[in-house]
């Protein structure tokens, strides 16, 4: 067997997989607590990536630094989103079904805001450490993916304190499980699930970052992240933070590991077709749903 | 008609039905009673094929029962209602009920024919006046009453009540207690019934069991069973029984 | 401390209150009974703010309470214990409890709730890490009257506090409803338990159809003879 | 008369939002500096030439619809053509069906053996050719020089299997041993086991088969795992003005091929540079600005040859005259297609230079590639 | 007066007129355009309203129907161009494909619709990638390369006009299929299963066998007019006909018009078609894009169950 290629490819894959659970936790989160998809969460993953890059070009900010502009400016908005769009749609019967429809719109509108300002050239988010590599013995890891996958640990950390330690966290569980109740004991529900959905989004600000590290982006590339953020919050069982950021891992090693024995035609096949198995086997994502 | 034995059900750690044995026989009405979380719901579900129970068997009218999917068991002829009400509740009352006509029993085929048939069915609960409400309008005891509807739909042979007389005051518990026996006379069903309110108990049952931590401690005669010293200490307590 | 005068609620086309009107005075336990879909429930759930009334004043502690949002109302001390008992279903005993002392005023004093309500209920002491979903029907509504007591409140309504509950449990709660009420919380007590809410509470109101038909001392709606036959079944 | 006065009008769609917009937006761009230019003359006929383009959202099958609409409602004189390949694909046998002359890049060698008798690739972007030019450099080193085993990693798409043709035709013919060959499927998720396999294989030679995003994260993996091969080959990603720009340093020294180019010493190319450094403030212009304007260059040599919108008339002129464009000269065979182009190009302080052949060529290959620094 | 009888008489009335007026429609000389676009909207009524007998009905909400659309398509190629048939059959020939697409999904439907939920809605999702993967990695079903298919001899409105017949025929079974269902003891317990699927059991109601029912059914009809829009394109390619939007662009549209409706998705598939064409005449395209952004928005807002139960209430009938 080829070791080296299946570590590096595990190593890399990992990575990867890590920075798909920062994208997909505030996903998850709004899903799960919400019962909000959030068709647009990488859509505005993109705009932190584009944010990051003008910084980058306009003032040489680093990319994780300019979340610190980008995380409010997203916050902000998601508040601003929540207050006239998603409220309103409260009120259907369905709101998972009226929150996709609406959320697909968000995408779609802000895609193109997206194409107007930056143009569809492709950008690539290039700092001093994109091709850097942190060699331990056989072990290389790129800067890049290291920088995301500590990005994604901190934000998944924080996430999953949020909602399990916090009062305030347990409030938002607490208030899309029964409203009513919540409303009953004191907890505000409308600026409860403001700072929620500005979480998430802020979250996807970070997220989006670290996808930009990896890939190149334009402004369709939110489709594509979309997907693999489904991914990781299906498998992960929904509204489970933890979960997310496993499943992240796992994907990783799913991918990794099929790059080292499979034809590389097969490998985005393989990785579709083993989590089908693995939700056909535990038809509730591989760990419990939380809210 | 109905009979179960050793039936053990864990949830992980925890056993909620330790070999309970039990029988229900054609025409009776039998009463379960027993303290909060000592398995009578847990009971129906196996019953209803809603939870698998881990060992023990249950027949229903000579046939094995026991893995059956819930939906061959209620075709077999037995119905059951939520505790924890759980009607259908985007479809008013009559679809609620029509649904279940449909898909029961009595080989009711077309929608038409079926909405007739809930709508006598909704009469005979005193339903009728809001048969096109929503059951989020209902008020809770009505909402009980939609779940013994929507399982006399199905035209059971027996019925399995987990607790619809409860939230009913002493004087409506007297209009349940004849809706009770009308189910049995007028539509030939054996009841089978979990209640804690006591008088609906004593008043329509042939005979009572008890449960206790998932053990059944008592069987018989309702007053015996009443008097029981363990389901006095366990469920009744001193203060009822010095009443 | 708490008066309802005049309150209406309209449900599209039904109206649920037409005109109640009732008063809780400090320290009370208030009961208030009626038959089903009289507007036991609802009218609770106005004072709480989770329906807004169509007409009528509701005053708390001398100032107007109607039209504040169900949280705000909370923060004045009014508490409610649900029908059906609305808990957190995907989370613990122990979580549902933490909720109930969200509020600051109630989070300080959250340990001592903690042990008082386990004491009060000790199977809920047991069941602590259960998430609430696969909690009995009779656990659940423990868990539901530990939440508000939680919650420290100075108004404490609860609405059928004893449904599903065995009778030696259901007598436990009455008890302790009665405990709560000598301890200083004022009560206003939902129950179609009519037998003992009339023996521990002060006073009574009985509601048909969205009116208030009777009201006055428990003792005498006890003997009244009309709350005897529609209520008690004697 | 009236209609003389009239503008012609060219209509169709183009990708300008979604997956291929970048691409579509610089063929708007060369297709219009095509309009601007021919209007500030006499026109086209005599007449002002106007665009009626649609967005077909990156979907081919709203790109037939589109074509459609702009022959059967607009009544459009002249068809233009179509981007990407697949689209292509979908439209060449609309625009035969109603016998409209369909001047576009194709859908690589296949589209043309269908049959179509109004589709020209003038000039194609023929995935066939595209290696053509870089093989017959190799085969100018001395032996010794040439790479010996290739790494080859081809996305699964119609133009990464044009790609492999040339690659699988030449490499024999070379002795250069394909010892890793694996197609892709789109969207790339990590491509550093591309490069782990490539380096132990003791890989000199290196083909990136892909669009931008997966060649970028090629050449990254490449650089990260410090593997230097002797040439890096890139095939259509890096031929967009966003390689040298995100890229940077990065993306130097890679080959590719091409039809077309801005350095070529064909009448128009100065001008159109002239038009891109003054606007975008590029070196030189992009390559699929340069496909935009040449295609419309071919079709309007077309209608003025036989001086007619007559579209079989159109058809016949092109297929028996020689067309010139900023690509060169091109004779177009019956399939609609022109002779085989084949240069070589490679990236060289931040510019995309013609290596090959000698008499086009604008700077010498940097060969081998120098280590990553 | 207007009896209710006389009135349904008169609904019968105009369909009929409508689909009569439909079906000489692309005999009139109109632009060969006006057929297209209207053969696209009747492709995508057929799409949502399939989907929305397993989507909008039994609630299990498919993310990857744009499968069975590709699945039907494909076999109809390989059919055409393995048996050498004559693109004339159409009609017939895409009947097989209809019934290879149900049986997949009756093969696909018996482990995938134990899930519930988003995780059915996942798992469609990567049923549709890996249809979509493994055609592109074959190399006998076209592979990478796609397909061409044999074009019909005969003027290109004629083609048009045929193609236009074949698929409103398939358009008109579906829409009696959504109908059907919506009034039958089936859709009646579809409904249940949407509603509470335990509760549905304890009713007598076979869910595990219905649901793959409406799935199979759901499935058939996409495969049908897959099959007839290989014909029409000539060419098909896997990322033309199991394009992912199309997946969403057919849940969104069945729900956009008002799910567990027969006529909801007919409403939604029109309205999004015809609007989505309409803003092609924008000058710039990011513009058209942004109102057509808004207009999901817009609509979901103020009619959040969607259009047809937004005129329902407002005509005061109750819902459902
Ligand atoms: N899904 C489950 N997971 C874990 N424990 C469960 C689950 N369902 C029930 N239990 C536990 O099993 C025990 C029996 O529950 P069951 O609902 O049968 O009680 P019950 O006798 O119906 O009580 P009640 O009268 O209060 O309704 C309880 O302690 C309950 O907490
Ligand atoms: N959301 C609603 N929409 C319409 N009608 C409602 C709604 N909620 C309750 N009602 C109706 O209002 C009336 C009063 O209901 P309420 O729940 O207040 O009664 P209650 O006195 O609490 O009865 P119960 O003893 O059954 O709990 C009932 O007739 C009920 O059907
Ligand atoms: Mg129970
Ligand atoms: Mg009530």
């Amino acid at each position: 067997m080829n070791t080296v290629l299946v570590v590096r490819s595990l190593i890399s894959g990992i990575m990867m997989g890590s920075v798909y659970a920062l994208l997909g936790v505030g996903f998850s989160l709004t899903w799960g607590v919400m019962k909000v998809i959030n068709i647009s969460h990488a859509t505005f993953g993109l705009l932190g990536a584009f944010i990051a890059y003008t910084l980058l070009h306009a003032w040489s900010l680093d990319p994780i630094l300019s979340l610190a502009l980008s995380a409010p400016l997203l916050f902000f908005l998601a508040c601003l989103i929540y207050r006239f769009i998603i409220v309103p749609i409260t009120k259907a019967k369905e709101v998972i079904v009226a929150s996709m429809i609406v959320t697909f719109g968000i995408a779609i509108i802000l895609e193109n805001v997206m194409l107007l300002i930056w143009s569809p050239d492709p950008r690539l988010l290039t700092t001093s450490y994109t091709s850097k590599v942190l060699i331990l013995g056989p072990l290389y890891f790129q800067y890049p993916r290291l920088a995301g996958f500590l990005m994604s640990l901190a934000g998944v950390l924080v996430i999953h304190f949020f909602l399990k330690k916090t009062y305030m966290g347990k409030a938002v569980r607490a208030a899309w499980q029964q409203p009513d109740a919540a409303q009953l004991y004191g907890v505000n529900l409308q600026r409860i699930s403001m700072i929620t959905f500005g979480l998430a989004i802020s979250s996807a600000g970070a997220g989006g970052v670290a996808m930009a590290f990896l890939y190149a982006f334009e402004p369709h590339t939110h489709n594509l992240w979309l997907i693999y953020l489904f991914l990781v919050v299906i498998v992960g069982g929904v509204g489970n933070v933890l979960g997310t950021a496993l499943a992240g891992l796992i994907i990783g090693v799913i991918t990794g590991l099929s790059f080292a024995f499979l034809p590389y035609q097969w490998v985005n096949l393989l990785t579709f077709g083993l989590l089908m198995v693995i939700l056909v086997f535990r038809p509730q994502g591989l760990f419990q749903s939380e809210v | 008609m109905l009979k179960g034995t050793n039936i053990t059900k864990c949830f992980g750690g925890l056993t909620a039905l330790s070999e309970v044995n039990f029988e229900v026989s054609q025409g009776e009405i039998v009463g379960l009673i027993g303290p909060n979380g000592s398995g009578k719901t847990t009971l129906f579900n196996v019953i209803s094929g809603l939870h698998k129970n881990d060992s023990g068997e249950i027949t229903f009218e000579g046939q094995r029962i026991t893995g059956l999917p819930p939906h061959k068991i209620a075709r077999l002829g037995i119905g059951r209602t939520f505790q924890i009400v759980r009607p259908l509740m985007d479809l008013d009352l009559i679809q609620n009920v029509a649904i279940a006509v449909l898909y029961g029993r009595e080989e009711i085929n077309t929608p038409r024919l079926a909405r007739d048939r809930a709508e006598e069915i909704l009469n005979f609960t005193g339903l009728a006046s809001k048969a096109d409400h929503l059951p989020g309008e209902l008020a809770l005891e009505d909402r009980k009453r939609l779940e013994v509807a929507r399982a006399l739909a199905c035209r059971p042979e027996i019925i399995l009540l987990d607790e619809v007389f409860s939230g009913l005051n002493r004087k409506e518990i007297e209009g349940a207690i004849h809706l009770t026996f009308r189910i049995r006379d007028e539509y030939g069903v054996t009841v089978f019934m979990i209640e804690h309110v006591m008088k609906a108990i004593m008043g329509t049952c042939s005979r009572v069991m008890a449960l206790h931590n998932g053990v059944k401690i008592a069987d018989g005669d309702p007053e015996d069973v009443a008097n029981n010293p363990e389901v006095i200490k366990a469920y009744l307590g001193a203060a009822y029984a010095e009443r | 401390m708490l008066s309802v005068n005049d309150v209406i609620v309209l449900y599209q086309k039904l109206r649920a209150l037409q005109g109640v009107s009732l008063e809780v005075g400090e320290g009370d336990l208030v009961a208030l009974i009626g038959s089903n879909g009289a507007g036991k429930t609802t009218l609770i759930n106005t004072i709480s703010g989770l329906i807004p009334a169509g007409g009528g004043a509701i005053m708390w502690q001398g100032t107007p309470i109607g039209g504040l949002s169900p949280d705000q109302i909370c923060r004045e001390g009014i508490i409610q214990v649900p029908e059906g008992r609305k808990l957190f279903s995907q989370m613990t005993v122990e979580e549902n409890l933490e909720m109930g002392a969200y509020l600051p005023v109630a989070r300080s004093q959250a340990e001592e709730s903690r042990q008082m309500v386990f004491e009060i209920f000790p199977r809920l002491a047991e069941r602590r890490c259960q998430t609430a979903r696969t909690l009995s029907g009779g656990e659940q509504q423990m868990v539901a009257v530990a939440r508000a007591i939680m919650a420290r409140p100075k108004l404490l309504m609860l609405d059928e506090p004893s449904l599903g509950l065995s009778p030696i449990a259901a007598a436990e709660i009455f008890k302790t409803i009665e405990e709560l009420n000598n301890r200083g919380i004022t009560v206003l007590l939902v129950s179609q338990e009519v037998l003992q809410t009339l023996t521990i509470a002060k006073y009574g109101y009985v509601l048909e159809n969205g009116k208030v038909t009777f009201s006055g001392p428990a003792k005498e709606l006890l003997d009244d003879p009309r709350v005897k036959e529609s209520y008690l079944g004697l | 008369s009236n209609a003389a006065d009239k503008p012609i009008s060219i209509g169709g769609s183009l990708p300008l939002t979604g997956k291929f917009a970048e691409t579509a937006k610089w063929i708007e761009k060369g297709m219009k500096f095509w309009a601007e230019e021919i209007n500030a003359k006499s026109g086209l006929l005599g007449r002002k030439v106007v665009f009626k383009i649609y967005d077909d959202q990156s979907n081919a099958g709203k790109a037939v619809t589109f074509a459609e609409k702009a022959i059967t409602v607009d009544k459009v004189d002249l068809l233009f053509g179509g981007y990407p390949g697949t689209a292509a694909r979908a439209v060449m046998p609309v625009a035969e069906k109603h016998k409209f002359v369909y001047v576009s890049m194709g859908g690589h060698m296949k589209s043309f053996q269908q049959g179509y008798t109004y589709s020209f690739g003038g000039p194609p972007l023929m995935g066939e050719w595209w290696y053509e030019g870089f093989y017959q450099w190799l085969k100018s080193l001395p032996a010794y020089q040439r790479p010996k085993r290739a790494a080859v990693y081809t996305m699964n798409n119609p133009i990464g299997t044009s790609l492999m043709d040339s690659i699988n035709r030449m490499s024999e013919d070379l002795g250069i041993e394909l010892v890793i060959n694996e197609k892709y499927n789109l969207p790339l998720p990590d491509a550093t086991p591309f490069i782990v396999k490539a380096k132990q294989m003791n890989c000199d030679l290196l083909f990136s088969n892909g669009f931008f995003a997966d060649g970028v994260m090629t050449i990254r993996a490449a650089k990260a795992l410090n593997y230097n091969p002797k040439a890096i080959v890139q095939g259509v990603g890096s031929i967009i003005p966003a390689w040298v720009k995100e890229l940077g340093e990065d993306g130097n020294y890679v080959f590719s091929g091409t039809v077309l180019h801005y350095k070529l010493a064909y009448p128009g190319n100065d001008k159109l540079n002239a038009y891109v450094k003054e606007k975008y403030n590029l070196p030189g212009y992009p390559l699929y600005f340069g496909f935009g304007y040449a295609w419309m260059q071919t079709l309007s040599q077309g209608v003025e040859g036989a001086n007619s919108l007559n579209q079989t008339k159109i058809r016949d002129w092109l297929k028996s005259n020689t067309v010139q464009t900023i690509a060169g000269p091109l004779i177009f065979d019956e399939k609609g297609l022109p002779e085989p182009v084949n240069f070589c190009t490679q990236v060289i302080d931040g510019k995309v230079e013609l290596t090959y052949p000698k008499k086009v060529r604008t700077t010498k290959p940097v060969y081998p590639k120098p280590a990553w620094k | 007066m207007v009896t209710p009888d006389s009135k349904s008489r008169r609904l019968v009335f105009w369909v009929l007129v409508l689909f009569i007026a439909l079906a000489v429609f692309p005999w009139l000389g109109i632009p060969v355009y006006f057929v297209s676009l209207l053969f696209t909207v009747f492709l995508y009524v057929i799409l949502a309203t399939s989907w929305n007998i397993i989507g909008g009905f039994a609630g299990y909400l498919s993310f990857g129907h744009v499968a069975f659309f590709g699945i039907g398509a494909y076999t109809t190629a390989m059919m055409i161009n393995g048996f050498d048939l004559s693109p004339l059959l159409t009609i017939v020939s895409s009947i097989p494909a209809g019934v290879v697409s149900a049986l997949i999904a009756v093969i696909v439907g018996y482990p995938c619709l134990k899930l519930r939920g988003p995780y059915f809605a996942v798992i469609t999702l990567c049923f549709a990638f890996v249809v979509d993967l493994g055609v592109k990695n074959l190399d006998i079903l076209g592979g990478p390369e796609g397909l061409w298919l044999k074009s019909m001899d005969l003027p290109i409105d004629i083609i048009r006009a045929i193609f236009f017949e074949v698929m409103m025929l398939i358009m008109i079974f579906s829409i009696a299929l959504g109908i059907w269902t919506s009034n039958s003891k089936f859709g009646a317990g579809l409904r249940a299963i949407k509603e509470d699927e335990e509760v549905a059991q304890t009713i007598a109601i076979n869910a595990p066998k219905l649901k793959i029912e409406a799935f199979a059914l759901s499935a058939f009809f996409p495969g049908m007019a897959g099959g007839v829009y290989a014909y029409y394109l000539t060419y098909i390619h896997t990322d033309i006909v199991f394009d992912m939007m199309i997946s969403i662009l057919i849940v969104l549209m069945a729900l956009f018009g008002g799910g567990g409706t027969w006529l909801g998705p007919v409403i939604g598939a029109v309205v999004l078609t015809l609007i989505n064409e309409g803003l092609s005449t924008f000058v710039r395209a990011e513009f058209a894009r942004i109102v057509y952004g808004c207009l999901f928005i817009g609509v979901i807002i103020f009619m959040p169950n969607g259009i047809i139960e937004f005129f329902k209430r407002a005509k005061g009938v109750p819902p459902g």
